[in-house]
């Protein structure tokens, strides 16, 4: 049995994964979700995890400092983007640069992100506006969210017109409208590392190469993440 | 002191005291009618009042936080109610005091209750036959006979609030000055590698602030006891 | 007029009492559990009667069968609990003030309350407790008062101080008064009704002359405490020797202390077992009191004879044994001496109905 | 034996009283407030003195020098406080049994308790209440009973019912006694011991014979509650009348009601009020007792006067008006004859010492 | 009811139960002791025995979630004692409801010491001359008459801990079966897109059985308090 513990935003299409793993004969697998830090923490304190797959590099950077990770095991799963939301269906696209006229945009309301300092959606918010030099003139007027969902909800929910989330998240809520997507080079690239925790098995490789393989892509795909690794796939790495 | 505490940190703190007292202090007569309502009140619906008063502690914070947001947001039930009014809670401090409030509200409302039900009612009876209307005797004998119950119940609230995290955050996001609370400080620095220590700094400060209350408060329901028993 | 019929079941305890009195005192006598404190609660709005009535001086404070049930604060009943019910976060000033402050300076040194005013009820004795709390509903300025046995936590000397103020509070303020008590000698200074209670109903009601001096009433009141009332004006005083002459109806009798004012009349429980008869006047006694009396009944019970005696006008009560009975051929018609150790005595307005 | 010192402030009160006492009912007699309560209080171990010694039958309860300070529960003092204080979550019948069961079945049958048992503290009566307070601590089988003002609350049926049996206790099973009470007749059926309080001293300790018989006493007791108390053998019963006779030192005596086995012994209390003096022997008068006695003591208040007398050799006490006492001439020396209608008769055993 | 939550969930909501109990039950003896200490007893430090009862209500969940994951990992300085006994609480359901348990101690142990407090000493002491040990006057005295405050902690306690999340989540993770409860599970949910129906049908799952533990409370209170005062 392999216990995979992953970021609370690959929730669902990890699920499917999982299932299509075990469908065709793998081992079970057990998937913990919860933020990155916890579970990075966790691990460090000893958590019994095979695979760790994070949703910021930051804390897979520290547990491989530590040697916690498996040597050579660590891949970048994932990729996503950052979208603009408004809460208004009626809102038209807008190009997003150094253009952007946000605070009129935002009128009296709030720009919905999650923490600015903390929360890896936050921190890629962030770099975007700075590189566009728009940060100085919202970041009064920024309202930071605890994770991305809630700064999606605060959307959804009408209670600020805008917000910066990821581009899976605007997928499957048809109460936000993007209004455009944040170029790949505004910000450092957005990517879901994941390693083996130090003293995994090989089934827990096989089922590391397995989210690393075709079958997974799609679904992941199919769920708005981009896969990096299938433009690189001789990084790959087995055990 | 002041050196370990950057002044961001400084207003953190001062933000979580005002929003915690204004919430203790808003959410206290209505804590006391419904303790009372649910010590002494004999109506239908008392059940559902009591269901209803302790549904902050049974969800998760989260969840409260969510559930605020829907409800007070500009379409929503309550916000729209209030918006020709000019009141709105979003985004500003006493949003975040109205969801400390209502995740303290049943730690307010509990020992208020069992307070209000141990007063004697021989003694009520006493002071109604010397021509005392309810509300007199509510005044003068119920309520400070239950006082220490009451003390308890705010305290509690106030330390509670100002530990309050998921649905304030949930509810009014993080805006430093506005709605940025001791308790998100703490989660901003936990989530960062290395942010272990400004968190425990933080962590300091609020317990120092909650222990004072709590202490406050028993030296309080201690002087209160004596007045009403020795 | 007070008049009081209430229906109500407690548990296994039924009550079901009813009676009419006079204004004055209603002394409320009966063993313990058969409904005294029922029926005072019932009164003060404490506990609701499934049925019945109670009327205070005209004013209706229940009507089952109108749906009238005045609230208790409205009630103007002034309570002293069996248990004081002080509150216990207030000094004895601030309880005492509770309901009023009515006759204040009066009431605090009556009661002796002067040096307890800072204190809390805790560090109150039993009976410093009790006197606090007849004070509070003293000063409440009821128009009526609830004692459920207000005085047994007290001392006699403090009893004998607070009993001639009750008596006062009846007669010049003609306060009503419902008291709950066991001692008769109590009752017979301070009643003019006696209801005798039974299982939570009434057994008997009449005027304090008449019951306690019904030789058939003593089983109900107890031997010990059986004794007549009678009526009698201060016809001398002895300022040399500190005596009262009083004139009752059948002749004079003399009483130790000054009583009161020459021409004033006086209420004198003569306890049954004070009562000394006699075929032949005697002489030199110490006992000065001897009055010519006829028998008019003769009770015999297991312990000895309640013997009913007309004296003037006034009805005493005497208690011999049964070989005294025999000895001084004891019956109806008989005319006898009645010597006479009177020991309660209450001052008694002229006003005042015996 | 029994000995007490204690010394405790209590805010302004200071508790400083200390008294030896042979077994037997020590009755504690004062005023409200002379600190009756906190004394039996620091006898339980529910007050700590400051210092002092309290030793019950050998037994050292507490002893401030040689620290000891034996725990409540430990001490076997069976305590009915003023408030009855029962457990209200338990019903009667667990009530009685929390102490143990020792003599139950006679306890609830002495105490009327039998159909109370399954009814909880808050559906019973003032009187009821203290009733089966009284019969927990007896069932708790203690080797000292201390008593509060018990009977206070109990109508005179229960009371009569109830005194002999704590009598009994005393005698038969030697259960030491320290009994609160504002009743002489209580004091003097019951007390082998008399120990009268004043602002937390003790102003007097004595036989209950001798304190009660002393006409100087009769200030600090109250000159209604003053009576002496002789002892007396039966000396002869009367079947058909229902008379016993009694054989006092000084001469015999007749009481309604059959009070004993011929031949054994009892105690009488004779109260003041009850004995009327004469200089020559009345005829014909319903008190069949007519006792020679010799003035020992006259001692006049402002009410009349306490008279002492020697009769045989028991003390006796009578209370007259100074007239009677300048009529009768009545001074130390004079022969009298004591017209006794004794009232408060308690049946006593040839061992209970008076 | 099967069709609408599937396997998961129902697992969730057996662990649930499963923890909250457990956390209860386990934490009672000690929620006791400290009750009464706190109301009864006049030691040096009941302040700070207060002061640390209180501590999980101020802290952010996420802190003590913290600071349980650091003494409690195999180097932490209670996990490194406890490892030679075989004793974990590391990422298993035991270590849920030591979370659970932490998290809702101060809400037991409040209502209990007041009800100890309400106790009346007279009846302590009548117990006491009866020749009750101080245990026995415990057992059959004190206890019985705070029963309906302890009954009320308890309950309170079991309904925090259906509702804790922050400390359980950051100290035992989120494992299916083993760690992961309603209130995680309703979190995951929250995060993944579409995921807001599961977590509103689990919402109502913890509402309903809370608020049946407290509809039971009550019942149960009000029947021992007419044992009481009646
Ligand atoms: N804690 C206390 N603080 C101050 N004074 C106290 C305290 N406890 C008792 N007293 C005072 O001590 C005195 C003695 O009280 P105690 O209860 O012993 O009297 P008592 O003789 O039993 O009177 P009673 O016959 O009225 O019951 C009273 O005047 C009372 O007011
Ligand atoms: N709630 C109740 N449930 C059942 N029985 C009750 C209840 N309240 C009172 N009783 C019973 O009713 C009877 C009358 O009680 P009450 O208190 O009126 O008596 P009382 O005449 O005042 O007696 P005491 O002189 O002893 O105070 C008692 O036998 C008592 O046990
Ligand atoms: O319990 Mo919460 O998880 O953040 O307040
Ligand atoms: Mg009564
Ligand atoms: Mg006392």
């Amino acid at each position: 049995d392999l216990l995979v513990f992953a970021a609370a935003s690959l929730g669902g299409p990890l699920d499917r994964v999982v299932a299509a793993w075990e469908e065709q004969g793998g081992a079970e697998v057990t998937v913990s979700y919860a933020g990155s830090s916890a579970l990075a923490r966790q691990i460090a304190a000893g958590a019994p995890a095979d695979i760790f797959i994070s949703a910021s590099a930051e804390w897979m950077d520290d547990l491989e400092g530590a040697a916690l990770i498996g040597p050579g095991s660590r891949r970048d799963l994932l990729g996503n983007d950052l979208v603009l939301i408004a809460a208004d269906p009626q809102a038209v696209p807008v190009d997003i640069g150094p253009d952007l006229d946000l605070v009129t945009m935002l009128g009296s309301g709030r720009l919905a992100m999650a923490l600015v300092d903390a929360v890896p959606a936050g921190q890629y918010g962030r770099a975007a506006l700075e590189s566009f030099g728009l940060w100085a003139e919202v970041e009064a007027r920024v309202a930071q969210s605890e994770n991305v969902r809630a700064a999606l909800a605060l959307v959804a929910s009408g209670a600020a017109p805008l917000g910066i989330v990821y581009g899976t998240d605007a997928i499957e809520e048809p109460r936000v409208t993007v209004l455009g997507r944040f170029p790949a080079d505004s910000h450092p690239p957005i990517r879901y590392p994941a390693a083996l925790v130090a003293d995994a098995d090989a089934e827990a490789a096989a089922f590391l190469d397995f989210l690393s393989g075709a079958e997974a892509a799609a679904i992941f795909e199919a769920a708005g993440f981009s896969v990096p690794w299938t433009s690189q796939p001789d990084e790959k790495v087995s055990p | 002191m002041t050196d370990w505490l950057g002044p961001e940190e400084w207003q953190a703190v001062r933000l979580s005291l005002k929003v915690s007292a204004s919430a203790v202090a808003a959410s206290l007569p209505l804590g006391l009618i419904c303790a009372l309502a649910l010590a002494k009140g004999r109506f239908p619906g008392r059940q559902l009042l009591n269901g209803l008063v302790h549904l902050p502690l049974i969800l998760p914070p989260v969840v409260t936080g969510y559930l605020l947001l829907i409800a007070f947001s500009r379409q929503g039930p309550l916000g729209s109610l209030l918006e020709p009014f000019g009141i709105s809670f979003a985004f500003s401090w006493t949003g975040a005091a109205l969801a400390a409030a209502i995740m303290a509200f049943p730690l307010m409302v509990r020992p208020m209750r069992l307070a209000f039900e141990a007063v004697d009612p021989g003694l009520e009876a006493a002071a109604a036959t010397l021509g005392a209307s309810r509300l007199r005797v509510f005044a003068t004998v119920t309520l400070p006979l239950a006082l220490p119950g009451v003390v308890a119940g705010a305290i509690l609230a106030f330390a509670k609030a100002m530990g309050e995290f998921g649905a304030t955050i949930t509810f009014v996001s993080n805006i430093p000055g506005e709605t940025r609370t001791i308790p998100t400080a703490i989660y901003a620095f936990l989530q960062m590698p290395g942010g272990e220590g400004a968190a425990l700094r933080l962590v300091a400060v609020s317990v120092a602030l909650a222990m004072g209350a709590l202490l406050a408060s028993e030296w309080l329901s201690r002087r209160i006891a004596r007045r009403v028993a020795a | 007029m007070i008049a009081i019929h209430v229906k109500k079941r407690l548990g296994a305890f039924d009550l079901d009492a009813g009676f009419e009195a006079p204004p004055g005192v209603i002394a409320l006598f009966g063993k313990s559990g058969s409904g005294k404190t029922s029926l005072i609660n019932a009164v003060a709005g404490l506990l609701r009667p499934e049925a019945g009535r109670i009327e205070v001086d005209g004013a209706v404070l229940f009507d089952g069968a109108a749906r009238i049930d005045i609230p208790v604060h409205r009630r103007r009943v002034g309570y002293v609990f069996q248990d004081a019910r002080l509150f216990p976060h207030m000094s004895v000033a601030k309880n005492l003030a509770y309901g009023g402050r009515h006759d204040r300076d009066r009431v605090i040194d009556l009661l002796g309350l002067d040096t307890l005013l800072d204190r809390r009820p805790a560090a109150l004795s039993g009976g410093e407790r009790q006197r606090v709390a007849i004070g509070r509903a003293l000063m409440s300025d009821p128009r009526l008062l609830l004692m459920d046995e207000p005085l047994s936590a007290l001392d006699a000397e403090r009893k004998a101080e607070i009993l001639p103020w009750l008596e006062r509070l009846r007669d010049e303020a003609g306060l009503p008064i419902l008291y709950v008590s066991h001692a008769a000698s109590e009752v017979a200074r301070l009643a003019t009704t006696v209801v005798v209670m039974e299982a939570g109903g009434v057994r008997r009601v009449g005027a304090v002359a008449e019951v306690l001096s019904d030789p058939a009433a003593v089983g109900m009141i107890g031997a010990q405490e059986a004794g007549a009332v009678v009526r009698a004006r201060i016809a001398g005083l002895d300022r040399i020797d500190g005596l009262t002459e009083l004139a009752l109806s059948g002749g004079r009798i003399v009483l130790p202390g000054r009583l009161g004012q020459l021409g004033t009349h006086l209420r004198l429980r003569i306890s049954a077992q004070d009562v000394i008869l006699a075929r032949e006047k005697p002489q030199g006694l110490s006992a000065l009191n001897i009055l010519p009396a006829e028998v008019t009944a003769v009770d015999e019970g297991p312990e000895g004879a309640a013997v009913g005696l007309l004296c003037g006008t006034d009805r005493l009560l005497a208690r011999v044994t049964r070989r005294s009975a025999r000895a001084l051929r004891l019956e109806p018609g008989q005319r006898v001496w009645a010597i006479v150790k009177a020991s309660a005595v209450a001052p008694d307005d002229v006003g005042g109905a015996v």
